[in-house]
């Protein structure tokens, strides 16, 4: 079965939202997926790296870890901050759910995920940080 | 207008920026095209051929379109 | 001053060479960089990983490195492996020396980058290892 992976790191900086996404897809793209698809994977990675850089570092700087693998059709993104953590996790992937609603974030971030991904798993420890585990299959056409 | 164009060229300057917005361009015109003949959703792989241009710099021109103030300028605005 | 910077590690499999490229070409497309520019760089990097794959690890599996930084209008493109590394690496910067002429190369590796880019150097240890750091300024027009 084919396998690839790759890990990226780069400081939590707002104008690093869009290289995350570009990376993430361009490593995608060795699945052949379509131009749908590779958006989907797009908008997943976006919210995750938004989370990490508003919500787990506050804006203050840390280094957002992510890392990518592919094992036959299946892609698996993790995305990891080592900022604040997340105290109840079923609460905040709640649709509409969000801690900092005069941010005017639409609480809709895990959903999304949850969407246009298959799975999604989030694990998160208070002061440590939080890592975001989304898989994808593509089918080929 | 294409003296100007041509000028521009033979000088280099022309930016990614804005090359990156015509292949964007030009990439959804051609999967429009193929999802019409094949009658289905195509792949990156099934458009770089048609372009001849490579599946990563589709990625890259893709992103020009969604985020250009992000990915672009950063340190020009 | 503008500064931002990120690192990124995958397999030597040579199909991750053009995932490099482009992994660089959007970290660098924040310089707004014109086509020249970008191409330059692009073949600077295809070079050195192509090196890092068939000469550092020759073929075998390890993992490679590049670490870019943005410091005003300079970008510096660190590419690492930690594979056989260099004996001489006065000799192995020679135009047209190849230490593997049976492959076919063209012993023009480090010429190339050192015309596409402003600067470059090279570290090497036998056994250890090969860090080729490389730095080009953009000029804004
Ligand atoms: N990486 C993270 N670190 C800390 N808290 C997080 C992180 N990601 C999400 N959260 C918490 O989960 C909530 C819901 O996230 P999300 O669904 O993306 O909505 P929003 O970002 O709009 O608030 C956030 O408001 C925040 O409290
Ligand atoms: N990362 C590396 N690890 C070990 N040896 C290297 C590495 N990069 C270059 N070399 C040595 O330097 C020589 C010259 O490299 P280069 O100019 O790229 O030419 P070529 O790759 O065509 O041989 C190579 O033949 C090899 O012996
Ligand atoms: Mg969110
Ligand atoms: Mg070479």
């Amino acid at each position: 079965m084919y396998h690839n992976e790759m890990k990226i790191e780069f400081p939590s900086k707002s104008q690093n939202e869009a290289f995350a996404r570009v990376v993430v897809a361009a490593f995608a793209s060795q699945l052949d997926p379509t131009i749908e698809e590779l958006s989907d994977v797009k908008t997943a990675v976006s919210e995750a790296v938004t989370n990490a850089i508003i919500h787990g570092y506050e804006n203050s700087s840390g280094t957002v870890t992510i890392k990518c693998s592919i094992d036959g059709n299946k892609l698996t993104v993790e995305v990891i901050d080592f900022g604040k953590g997340i105290e109840d996790v079923e609460l905040a992937r709640q649709p509409l759910y969000t801690s900092r609603p005069e941010l005017e974030r639409s609480g809709m971030g895990f959903t999304v995920m949850e969407t246009f991904m298959d799975t999604l798993e989030v694990e998160s420890q208070i002061g440590k940080g939080t890592r975001v585990i989304m898989t994808k299959s593509f089918k080929s056409v | 207008m294409g003296e100007i164009k041509r000028f521009i060229r033979d000088d280099g300057i022309i930016k990614v920026s804005r090359n990156m917005k015509e292949t964007a361009k030009k990439v959804k015109i051609a999967k429009e095209k193929l999802v019409k003949e094949y009658g289905r959703e195509v792949t990156i792989e099934e458009i770089s051929k048609e372009l001849s241009i490579t599946s990563e710099d589709i990625v890259l021109s893709l992103e020009s379109l969604n985020a250009p103030e992000y990915l672009y300028d950063t340190i020009h605005q």
